[in-house]
Order: C-alpha cells, then structure tokens, then sequence
C-alpha cells in the first residue's frame, strides 16, 4: 500500500526517441511492480511547456512521491519542479538538463542524469568529418531553434565541422519534421551543387534527406548523419544511405531516472551532471 | 399558519430554481456538460474533487479563459482571431525582456513590462482589427498572416531563447493566494471576464458588437461606424493576449518564443463551447468561462485518471463534440422550461 | 351564419384545411382554421399583419408542420415534410420573403429545382434559353445570365414568380407577389393568372392591396388573429367591409388621406445629383411640412437616388441641402447627424436585426438617449421602446422578442419605430407599405401626416400608385433614372404619372 | 498588304490577351500575386528560375493542393474543415501499415492500402459532416474536435511510430517523372484539381455546391435537401484527405502520426488566397491551385534567397496579407477591363 508512486513526464510519445523511453521505462515499472507505482505522461505537442508544467502540478496533487522528468524547456520547467520539490517530491531531471542558473535562482539543487547531447552530436559529426575528409562540404538541418538539445545539436555539428576542417555550406531549421525536412533538403540541393554531407538533428529529419537525396539519385553519394538511432533509420544505414546516427538508449534513461529517485527516497543525494551512455551507430 | 408559511417557501424554492435554471440554461446551457464533468471526475478519478486541484484547475484555465474573453468579442462582431497564441508568444517575450532589464528597479519594470506586453497586444490587434476593414478582407486570413508575423517576432525579439529570472515580487505575485482560496492568477482571470461580461451586458459598445454581428448593414444604415467598433474589438483581444502573456510569465515566470502555439484553436473551442455563435450576433462571456473550465476539467481529469495519452485527444475530440451537440438542445429545454 | 359554405364541397373541393392549429413561442399563429378551396377558383386570403396567413402557406408548403387539425388535399390526406414533397404534390409557392441565389445567375435561380441536365452536366443551352422564355412571360427584362445579386427587390420578386411558372402545377400560391411591383408588372401577372385559371390551375392569392383582389379572386377567405373569420364569394362585396370583417372594427379614413398641412421653407434640397458619373443630374426639394412622393417603374432608379441621398452608397456628384444649410454627405452616419433619415426597401437585410429583439431594434438609431456615461439604461430603453409599440401599434407579446419572429408587417413598422426614435428632419420612406395590412397602412399614413404637420420634410418611394396620390403633395416621376416630370396634387392622374414613367423607354424603343 | 495582315494578327494577339487576363482575373485574380513573386525570386534568388526547381516545387506543392481542393468544396459551402491535417495523418498511418502487411504481395498491398487510405478519409469526412448537419452545428466545432479524435487514432493505429518500408513499386511511382517534366505527385494533384474544377464548374452537383453557399434556404425551399450535398461535401474533403496521405506516402515513403500537423491552415490559407470566401458561394478550385503555388514559391524562393529562419514566417504572414488586399482590388481591376 506505501509503495511509492513514480511518474514520468516526458515530450511528446509521437517522438520515437520517447516511444522508446516509454516502452523501456514500463518494461521496468513491470519488473518492479512490487517496488513501486509507475505511471507515464507525455504531450501533444512538446513545444507546449505549459502543458508540461500542468503533468508537474497534477503529479503534486495525487501525492507522487518520485517525478521523473525530461523537460520540454531547460529554463521554464524550473520553477514547477522547484514547488514539487518544496512539496516534497523526489524530482528525477533526465534527457535534457535543467538550465543551472534558474535552478540556482529557484533555490534547488537537481542533479541531471542525461547524455551530452553536444558530445553525441560531436560524434556524428565527426564521423562524417571522417568520411569527407576535410574541406568536405556540408549542409546542417537543425531542430526547433528553441529547443535545448536542438541547440546542444548544433554546438555539437560546430565543434565537429571545426574540428573536422569541414565547410558549413548553409544551417536551417526543418523543425524535426520529415516533410520538412525533405523540402528544405530539396532546396539544398537546388542552391548547392556541391554538397557531400548531410547532419541533421534527428532522425525524423533524416528519413525526409534521403527521400530527396533518393528522389535527385543521390543517396549514398551524399553522407548523412542523424541522431536518436529511430528503427526506421536502421535500414537505411545498412543500405549505406546514411553513414551514422547516434543512440543514447532512452529506454534505459528511464529505468535509470526511475532507479535514482528510489535511491534518493532511501536517503542517497546525487549532484551534478550524471552522464549517461551515448554511441555512434554505423554500419 | 406554519404548515401555508413552509407552502410558501416552498415555493418560492422552486422559483428560485427554476429561475436559476432558466438564467444559467439561457446564459450557459453547456454548464450543464460541466457539471455532469465534475460529477464523474469526482467519482471516478482518484484526487480530483480536492480543494487543491481544483484551485490548481482555476489556475491552469486562466490563460484560457483571458484569451477566450477576447476572443468572444470578435466572435460575436462575425470575426475570428488566429493570432492570439502568437500574440501571447510576443508579449511574454516582450514582457520578459523588459522586465529583466537590469536598468529598471523591480516595480519600474513590473510596471513598464506590463504596459508593454499589453500595448504590443492592443496595437497589433487593432492592426489586424485595422486591415480586416480597410480593404473588407476576412478576419482569418489577415490573422493567419499576424499568426505568422507575430510568432516570427517574437523569435526575433528573444532570439528564440526562454528568457527567465523575472523579478522576485512579480514572481511572488504569481504565487500569491488570496484568502487560502482564490489564486492571483485566477483572479485576474475572473476580473477580465467580469469586464468583458459588463461591457457586453451594459455598454452601448457592447449593444453595438452584438448588434454588428447581426446585421451590419442594418447598422450602417442606422447611422453608424461599424468598422470603428469591429477595430475596436480586435484591439480588445490583441489587448486579452497581452494580459494572458502576463499570466503566463506570472504563472510560470518565462518568456517564451513559442509559449501560446495552438491556443487559439482552444480559446475559439472554449467560446464556441460556451454556446457563442460563429456567425456572431449570439453569445455571451460567461459561457465562454464555463467553455473554459470544461476543455481544462477534461484534460486535468482525464490525466488523473490515468488515460492513456494516445487516447487523451480521442476523448477530448468527442466531448467537444458532444458538449456542443448537448447545448443545440437548449432551445428545446429552454422552451419546455418557459412553456410550463 | 358568416360561413356561406362553398356549395361544391366534396368533388370540387381540391385543398381542406380542417380544423388547423399552430404555435410559436409566445404566440398562437393559427387556432382551429377550416378552409374548403374550390377546383380551379381564384381564392384570396386576407388578413391584417401577424393573422396567420403566411404561416398557412408554410403549412402547405412542408415548410412547417401544423401542431392540430389535418390537411386534405385532391383528396388524400396531405402531410408535406419537405418543400419537396409540396412540389410533388403538386402545390407551388411564391413565398412572401424573398430567396435569392444571389451568387449565381438569374438562369439558375430560375430552374434551380430542376436544372436541365445532359449526361449529368448543367445543360446551359437549354437553361439560358428556357429561362429568356419565362424572364418574358413575366415581363422581366434582364439576361438570363445576369447574377441574381445585381437585381433590385422589384426584380428578385419577378422572378420569384417566373420561377412558379416554370412547372405545371395544379395549385399555385402567390404570398403577396405585388407588394413592390408598379402597376404595368403587377398587369402582366394578373393576365398570367387569368391564363392559368383559363387551364384550370387554383390559385390562393395573398395581398394587402385590397383593390387588386377582385381581378384575381373568386373567394375569400379572412383571417383574423389567427382565426378563421369567414370563406365567400367575392361577388358583391365590398372594400370596406372586407376591411371591417379584417380588422374588426370600422376604418374611417380608408383611401382619403389627403389632409393639409401648410407647406414652408426647404426641408431637404438635392442639385445636380448623379448616382453614377455617366447617370443624369437630378435636382428636386421637398419642403417643411411636405410630403413628396417619388414614382417610376420597377428599376427606374428610385431606390438608387434615395440611397444616393442618404450616403448609404456613394454618389459622383451633387450637392444636399438639409434645413437650407449645405451638408457634407460621404456616409450614413453624416446624413443621420443632418437630420435625414432612410427607411430601407428591404427591412431583412438592411433594417432590422433580427435575431435582436424588437427593443432594441427600435432604439439602435440613437443610443445616446438610453445610455449614460456609456452605459445603457435598460429601463429607458424599455419604456422608449413600449411607447413606440403602442405608437405604431406594433403586435407583440413582448419588446423582447426577436423580431425575427415578427409578421412582415409588424417588423415594418419597427423599421418606421427605430427612426421615429432618432426624430429626423426630414424622413425617406422606401416602399414603406410593402407588406403592410390596411390597417397599418392607414395608421402609417396617419403618422406620416402628423410627422409632415409637425414640419418635418417627407420623401416616399412607392410602386403603390394610389397610396402616393392618397398621401402626397407632389410627385416626381423618374423615368429610367431621369426626372421625367412632376405632378402636383390638382394635376393628379393615374394616366399622366404613368405616361411620364414610361417617358424615357419609349423614347429608347423609338429611336 | 502584309503591313495590314500584320496589324489584324496584332489586334488578334491584343484580344487573346486580353481573353486570357480576364479569365484569370476572373478565375485567379490572385495568379497576378503569383507572377509578382515569380519575377522577384528569379530577379533575386539564385537558381530559383530553373526548370528542375519549378518541378520541385510542383511535387512540394502537391499535398497542399490536394488537401485545399477538397476544403474549396468545404468552404464554398460556407464551412470549414480543420480535420484534414490530422486525418491525412491517420490516413498515412493506416496506408503504410497495410502495405507493409507481408501477408499481401507488394500489388495487393498497394491497392488495398490506396483503398483504406481513401476509405477512411471518406468516412471520417462524411462522419464530420453528418454530426454537422444532424444537429446543425458549426463545421468548426465539430472538424475541431475530429482534428483530436483522428490524431489520437493516428497515434494509436501507429503505436506511435514511423511507418517505413514501402513496397518497392509504390516508391519507384513516386520517383516517376512522365515525359521528363510532370512528376507523378504532381499528376495526381493536377488530376485532383481538374477534376474538382470540373465538378464545380460543369455538374449540377457543383451549382449545388455554390447554391448553398449563396442561400442554404432558398435550396430547401427549391424542393431540395441542403443536408445530402453538405455531408457529399465533407466526404469529399475527407476523401481529399485520403489521396493527399497518398501523396505523402508516395513522397516520403514513410507513415508517420505526426504528418500533418497544421497543414488544415496551409490548406485554408491556399483556398482564401486563391480568392474563395470563407462565406461561401463565391471562388474557384484554379485559384486554389494558384494559392497553393504562392505559398510554396514563398517558402521555397526565401530559403533559396537565404533569409534567415527567424524572418521567415514574418515575410510569409506578410505575403498572406499582401496577396489578399492585392486579390480585393481584383473587382476594381476587373470593372476597368470590361468598361474598355
Ligand atoms: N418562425 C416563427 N417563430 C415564431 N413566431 C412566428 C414565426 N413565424 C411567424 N410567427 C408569428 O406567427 C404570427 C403569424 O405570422 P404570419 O407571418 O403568418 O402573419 P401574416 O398574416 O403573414 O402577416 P403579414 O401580412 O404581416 O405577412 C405572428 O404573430 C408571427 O409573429
Ligand atoms: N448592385 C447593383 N449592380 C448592378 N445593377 C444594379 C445594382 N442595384 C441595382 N441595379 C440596377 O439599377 C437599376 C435601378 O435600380 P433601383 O433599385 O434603384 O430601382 P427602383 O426604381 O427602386 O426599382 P425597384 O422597384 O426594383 O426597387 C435597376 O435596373 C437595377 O437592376
Ligand atoms: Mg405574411
Ligand atoms: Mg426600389
């Protein structure tokens, strides 16, 4: 009866990359049943924080003991977690981190267990850099330009185009979308003739590049790169259409949050920034 | 003597019931949807009919509820306004920008960021308001385009960063309760639709919306100026944008780019709910609260009771739906009522 | 004893309404009517406004279903659920509200029930060419690929009834089809009604100009607040006493309105007006006190002087006089605040708002006189607006009731209300009988001389011949948008205004 | 002689291009936008006015011209439908899943999957506009609320994922190019449009279509039944939903539950500026196509140009506004041709 009550709030379940956290997060809760409660939220539409911050507030009011979160917005999802946390709520920061001065501003000491989404973008990058050698010529398609790990992302391509001596062609957004993305490419390759690789921000984008790629007969002579290693990708980099994605298991990230906060209630204290695996996916 | 005096109240009882519900069923028919909501919710989800979660739902129906008042003005004139949620995105950002600048003291720049997010608010609203009447065009596409614009600068303005670190009283504002039941931010809510219900109850303006949306021509004709009234009334709700983008950095104490994306689909839900016609001319401020209360009981409940994500917005869709399908017998009810 | 039973009951008898009842919120439309009508008779239905007799005709038409009493029609029990199912039935109507399909052509709005088709495509061929035929039974001189939007009331009316035409039907109900026509369309259809008659088609035929019922009527049937008062021949009746049996009570001035008011200063003067930059100049005055009615056929431009005046559309040129003071007229809003006011033709669409209530309808023309500080003054308004009802005898169970609800001839009059409210200097009446029963009539003649005593400058657009040499002091005559002639009081003669009228066509068909 | 001959050729020439300017003044008067845009993107944007950048825009375009061909039909009746972006998702999710059914041989799979994908979309369609007319509420509510429903029955139908793995003949037709200039996805849109065109212009349903949009009345009091062609309406805009998610499929081969989001804007957008009014009865599915066109050059020509993200929506709600004030002189133009 006082088993404790976990929730996890995540982005929106139509990201794959949450699908999977999901999935990995109630195959554990399922294992553990008789250690706690377990239930999981995401949203409509991951830009709409605010309703990230009425999943917080509703978790307060069934008395959760362990909210595990990965938050929409590194900033604004501070303060509602700060009250959860004066509410005595265990809150788990997971996937993206906690931005340090508002948690600083808030009063709240929050370790972030989460990848390096800078680092595994570096990753891609540089494997790309790799292929190309350098003065390779690439294009970026990047996430929602809000968005942290988008921002992450991009440093991440930088340092990898830098370190890589690569030249950055051009950088727009196409928002995560595949169709969007496969616009944006298009017009890539109109404006570009000599483009040789591709980095885009996830893999939803990826799957749109190399329909235009396949539709100008380009793919495999052009690189790719993605992130988030979606099933739907996979093919495609045994095809050898796209050279690399990267995977930061977000099933186990879950499990992980989830095992961090019982650990927490048990009296342990975490802080700082726990790092969680990340790998490069190739061929 | 007893025995006819208990006779007497009892009927008056009964008056006054009935007269409630005649006044909330021609007011509101869809309160009757809400409160059948409650009902269940209460029953079936685990937490829900606590004093805490339902100042947690006036709380999260507020920025909804300020938006939905405005946009029940443009309604009822026969207009729609898609920018609202962009205009929000701006005026937070505005706002926010404002208010964390280190050259103002606290209250200055409280003071000076409110003005401001409402300003922006008014005078892109009235530009739209100014636009759909200077060359006849219809309101939803010269909104779509403000969507646009607004959502673009906002971007601009904030560099597509969140911006935080709000001053601390405007931050405890946000926090404030009023007498252990009534949260700041509700508040303001219910005092933007006590306004707007005054306005459209008693003002001549407000004769003049509902009378624009019947018949313009015919108030043309009278011998007025209906597209001062109609820029009027978009000013209003790009004006409700601005005090809803203050609620939103009260309630949570960010300035966002891309805070309010979708709201105006939900604020003209929360109108058409709350029985107003899309053709203007019919409707009233205080079905657009019930409207409201009823798209955040929905989702609050439905979470607390656990549904399953993918079949959230399944459920949202068909009580939409249904709510509406209710209140289109109204008329009949109100004519069994007024028929006895 | 009034009931003179029609004698041919049973076989001849072609519609029974039997003991017909309906409601509407807060009013009884019809109570317990009977009504025989016989095979191939003329039968007219009268009533003053709000009797009841459109909301027969919907009864017949499927478009509402009567709460009591049955309907037999050839015959056979008859219960239309759709406007359809009347059709097929064989009963066809010219309702009193017109329904145009303003976006498409007069062609289509014509055979809309049926378009002529071939291989399930819109055959325009056949419908344009079928459509000139009808558009010149009824007299109606527009191409048949004009869009219905650009006609006038007077036109969309026409062709209303061109529509009836177009199929064979056993059954034809006209709800007040002259009410805008002038006197040469209005001559056309009573010799079509002639012709059907001659084939054997019965026709219910509603009017309030009570002297053209006798062209076009073998019985009658009257109705009074919703009741049936009695069914006879027409043979031997009379006018008055039609009108008693209507109203119920004796109505003095029946047709002698032609009272004198003194006639002094300019009330409203208009020079060199042109509606557009290539129509003809037009000067004309009217003065304190007068009242000056304004003739011509149906398009003759009446309408578009009067809104020209009045700023509801723009104008090329000319310049208006309010009071002997030149005023600056660009839109409604200028000409209200000089003191002209403009009861529209079509008080659907452009003088009322119906779905508002009748309060406050008659109060939207000045709002400052309810309100203070911005703020309206619900018992000011109710009382204002309680008086102008009784004023005008306006019938209504409540002035919160949307005038929606209202009989054709009760939301005239609040059309009439709402500027009486404002007191203009000089009034402009456009058709401001139309469908109005005679009774109104005479009070709205009554209040228009009072208004004209009191000083006020009075303008009245008419296609009702009579009325304007009933009530006026002067008559300009427009003829194809020019002024063809005036006609003062001694001078006037049917013949004389409608020579003038027709002045500029047959100059046209001349040369 | 030849000096004469060459003056009535000119004459000639005159006319012809006259006949053509009022048609399309007539039909599109928005295509003037369109041509405005054409010059400046190809004056200024590098590689804008090539023959393979038009195509591919053709085939970017194609979706939106689907979707907004049917919502012409919806909007000419005086309705909207904001459904269609979530139920191409749906329709998408449904398509890929059975044609990725390995039971089916990849031909089988094909047909089957086209068929369900329409099939649904026409259903859902025609569902919207039988709760529409049942209880006669405002198709906004009610497309409102099957937007929720159909997104959350794509995400069911989906478990969340994105769907690949087409088969291999479907994905070599979307690749087609017939005769080198005509993209097969751009055929299946022109199809589309024709076919609309058509139907509104030449068939009896299509006066149907403009009649209710005039006066749904004087309809009913013709003999006729409004409700059967409203609900034929939006099964058709359900139907265009169908192919669009076809179209989707063709070109990005993957099914996925987030398709579609907002694309009920595009598409509305497309059909206003194409110069439809959203009170109905007046427009033209050509325009549509044009308006389709404006917005995909827009974006396409501004990323072309190298504009930055952040300006871009504010350029393209400008352009939006712009192309419709242009479009309300169109009737002053227009007058001024035909006095000539
Ligand atoms: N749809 C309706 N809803 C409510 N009341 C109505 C409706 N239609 C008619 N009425 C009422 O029924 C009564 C009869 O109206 P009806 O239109 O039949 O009168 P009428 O004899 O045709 O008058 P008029 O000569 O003015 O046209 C009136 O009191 C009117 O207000
Ligand atoms: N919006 C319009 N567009 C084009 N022509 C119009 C328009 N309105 C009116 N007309 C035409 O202008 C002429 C004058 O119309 P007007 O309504 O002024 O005539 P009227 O004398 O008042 O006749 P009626 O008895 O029909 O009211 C008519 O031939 C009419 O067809
Ligand atoms: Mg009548
Ligand atoms: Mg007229």
């Amino acid at each position: 009866a006082d088993k404790p009550k976990v929730g996890l709030i995540m982005k929106s379940l139509s990201n794959e990359f949450f699908k999977q956290m999901k999935a990995g997060a109630d195959d554990y809760a399922a294992k553990n049943a008789d250690k706690f409660d377990f239930k999981a939220v995401g949203m409509k539409d991951e830009r709409d924080f605010a309703s990230q911050v009425d999943a917080v507030e509703n978790f307060v009011t069934q008395k959760y003991d362990i909210i595990v979160v990965a938050p929409a917005d590194s900033k604004a999802m501070v303060t509602p977690l700060a009250k959860a946390v004066k509410a005595g709520v265990k809150v788990i920061n997971i996937d993206v981190a906690l931005d340090e001065d508002a948690k600083k501003a808030a009063g709240v000491d929050l370790a972030f267990f989460g990848p390096d989404n800078r680092e595994g973008a570096k990753l891609a990058g540089d494997a790309l850099a790799k292929d190309l050698g350098k003065g390779g010529k690439v294009v970026v398609l990047e996430g929602n330009p809000e968005a942290d790990n988008a921002k992450e992302r991009a440093k991440g391509f930088a340092d990898s185009i830098k370190a890589g001596g690569l030249q950055l062609l051009d950088s727009k957004t196409a928002h995560w979308e595949t169709e969007e993305a496969n616009t944006v490419m298009t017009n890539f390759l109109t404006k570009y003739h000599d483009i040789q690789g591709v980095m885009a921000a996830n893999d939803s984008m990826v799957l749109g590049v190399v329909k235009a790629l396949d539709a100008a007969g380009l793919s495999g002579k052009i690189k790719v790169v993605g992130f988030d290693n979606i099933p739907a990708v996979q093919p495609l980099i045994k095809d050898g259409k796209v050279l690399a994605t990267v995977e930061q298991y977000g099933a186990q990230m879950a499990a992980m949050g989830i095992d961090y906060g019982l650990r927490e209630m048990k009296g342990e204290k975490f802080t700082g920034w726990v790092k969680t695996d990340i790998k490069l996916v190739t061929k | 003597m007893s025995e006819k005096a208990e006779t007497k109240s009892d009927v008056n009882r009964v008056r006054l019931v009935d007269t409630i519900l005649r006044i909330s069923m021609r007011e509101a028919g869809v309160a009757i949807a809400l409160v059948l909501l409650l009902i269940f919710f209460s029953a079936a989800a685990p937490y829900f009919a606590t004093p805490e979660n339902f100042l947690k739902i006036f709380v999260q129906t507020a920025i909804n509820t300020v938006l939905a008042s405005g946009m029940t003005f443009v309604i009822l004139v026969g207009g729609i306004d898609l920018s609202v949620g962009s205009l929000l995105a701006l005026c937070t950002v505005v706002g926010a920008t404002i208010m964390i600048d280190p050259r103002l003291s606290p209250w200055q720049a409280i003071v000076l960021a409110s003005f401001a997010s409402m300003g922006v608010g008014l005078v892109l609203g009235a530009l739209n308001g100014w636009i759909c009447e200077r060359w006849k065009l219809p309101s939803f596409i010269v909104t779509l385009g403000m969507l646009n614009v607004a959502s673009g600068l906002a971007r601009v303005v904030s560099d597509n960063s969140t911006i935080t670190g709000l001053p601390q009283p405007f931050v405890d504002f946000g926090n404030l309760i009023f007498w252990g039941v009534l949260p700041s931010i509700f508040l303001i809510a219910i005092v933007v639709v006590l306004i707007g219900w005054f306005i459209l109850k008693y003002t001549v303006f407000g004769r003049f919306v509902f009378a624009i949306g019947t018949n313009e021509e015919a108030v043309r004709l009278s011998g007025h100026t209906p597209r001062r009234y109609k820029i009027a009334v978009f000013a209003i709700s790009g004006l409700t944008a601005g005090i809803a983008a203050m609620v939103y950095l009260l309630r949570l104490n960010v300035g966002s780019p891309v805070a309010g994306i979708g709201y105006e689909l939900n604020a003209i839900a929360a109108v058409i709910i709350g029985g107003t016609s899309l053709s203007g001319g019919k409707g009233s401020i205080i079905g657009t609260l019930v409207g409201a209360c009823i798209l955040q009981v929905l989702s609050t409940g439905l979470q607390l009771l656990g549904a399953d994500d993918n079949v959230k917005p399944i459920v949202i869709g068909a009580v939409i739906v249904l709510a509406v399908i209710g209140d289109s017998y109204r008329g009949k009810w109100l004519h069994i009522l007024e028929m006895r | 004893m009034h009931e003179v039973d029609l004698a041919h009951e049973t076989e001849n008898t072609i519609l029974r309404l039997d003991k017909i009842g309906k409601r509407f919120p807060g009013v009884v439309a019809l109570k317990d009517v009977s009504i025989n009508i016989g095979r191939g008779r003329g039968h007219v239905l009268l009533g003053e406004n709000g009797a009841g007799k459109s909301t027969l005709i919907n009864l017949l038409g499927g478009v509402f279903k009567p709460d009591d009493g049955q309907i037999w029609f050839d015959g056979k029990r008859y219960e239309p659920r759709s406007p359809f199912e009347a059709f097929s039935a064989g009963i066809r109507i010219v309702h009193q509200e017109l329904h145009p399909l303003s976006n498409l052509t007069v062609a289509e709005n014509l055979l809309f029930e049926s378009l002529p088709r071939r291989h399930g495509l819109v055959d325009y061929k056949q419908m344009n060419r079928r459509a000139a035929e009808l558009l010149a039974e009824v007299g109606l001189d527009v191409a048949p690929t004009t869009q219905a939007g650009r006609l006038s009331v007077a036109q969309l009316q026409l062709l209303e009834i061109a529509k009836a035409l177009c199929y064979e039907s056993e059954f034809l109900v006209l709800d007040e089809p002259t009410a805008t026509l002038t006197s040469k369309e209005v001559d056309r259809l009573f010799e079509i009604l002639r012709r059907l008659r001659n084939r054997g088609v019965t026709t219910l035929y509603i009017s309030h100009r009570l002297e053209e019922i006798f062209e076009v009527g073998d019985d009658v049937t009257i109705l009074r607040d919703g009741q049936h008062v009695t069914t006879r021949p027409l043979a031997g009746l009379k006018i008055p006493e039609i009108v008693e049996l209507m109203v119920g009570r004796t109505i003095a001035n029946l047709n002698v309105f032609r009272k004198d008011s003194p006639v002094y200063g300019e009330a409203l003067g208009v020079s060199g007006l042109k509606v557009t930059r290539s129509s003809p100049e037009l000067s004309f005055s009217v003065g304190k006190g007068e009242i000056v009615g304004i003739a011509g056929l149906v398009g003759s431009g009446r309408t578009e002087v009067v809104r020209a005046v009045f700023g509801a559309d723009l104008r090329a040129a000319g310049e208006i006089r309010v009071d002997g003071k030149m005023v600056e007229i660009k839109s409604p809003k200028d000409a209200v605040n000089a003191g002209l006011c403009l009861a529209t033709e079509d008080r659907k669409t452009q003088g009322l708002m119906l779905d508002m209530t009748c309060a406050q309808n008659s109060t939207i023309t000045d709002l400052r006189k309810i309100s203070r500080n911005g703020l309206i003054l619900k018992k000011v308004e109710d009382s204002n607006s309680r008086r102008l009802v009784q004023e005008l005898r306006i019938k209504t169970p409540s002035i919160h009731q949307a005038v929606r609800t209202f009989s054709g001839g009760n939301q005239q009059k609040v059309v009439i209300a709402k500027w009486l409210f404002r007191g203009p200097k000089v009034l402009i009446f456009d058709e401001p009988t139309r469908g109005i029963d005679v009774g109104a009539k005479a009070e709205i003649y009554e209040l228009v001389w009072k208004l004209a005593a009191a000083g006020k400058g009075i303008l009245v657009v008419s296609s009702d011949l009579p009325e304007l040499m009933g009530i006026c002091h002067r008559i300009i005559v427009l003829s194809a948008g020019k002024i063809a002639g005036e006609v003062t009081r001694e001078e006037f003669e049917e013949s004389k205004i409608l020579s003038l009228a027709y002045k500029e066509y047959s100059r046209v068909r001349e040369s």
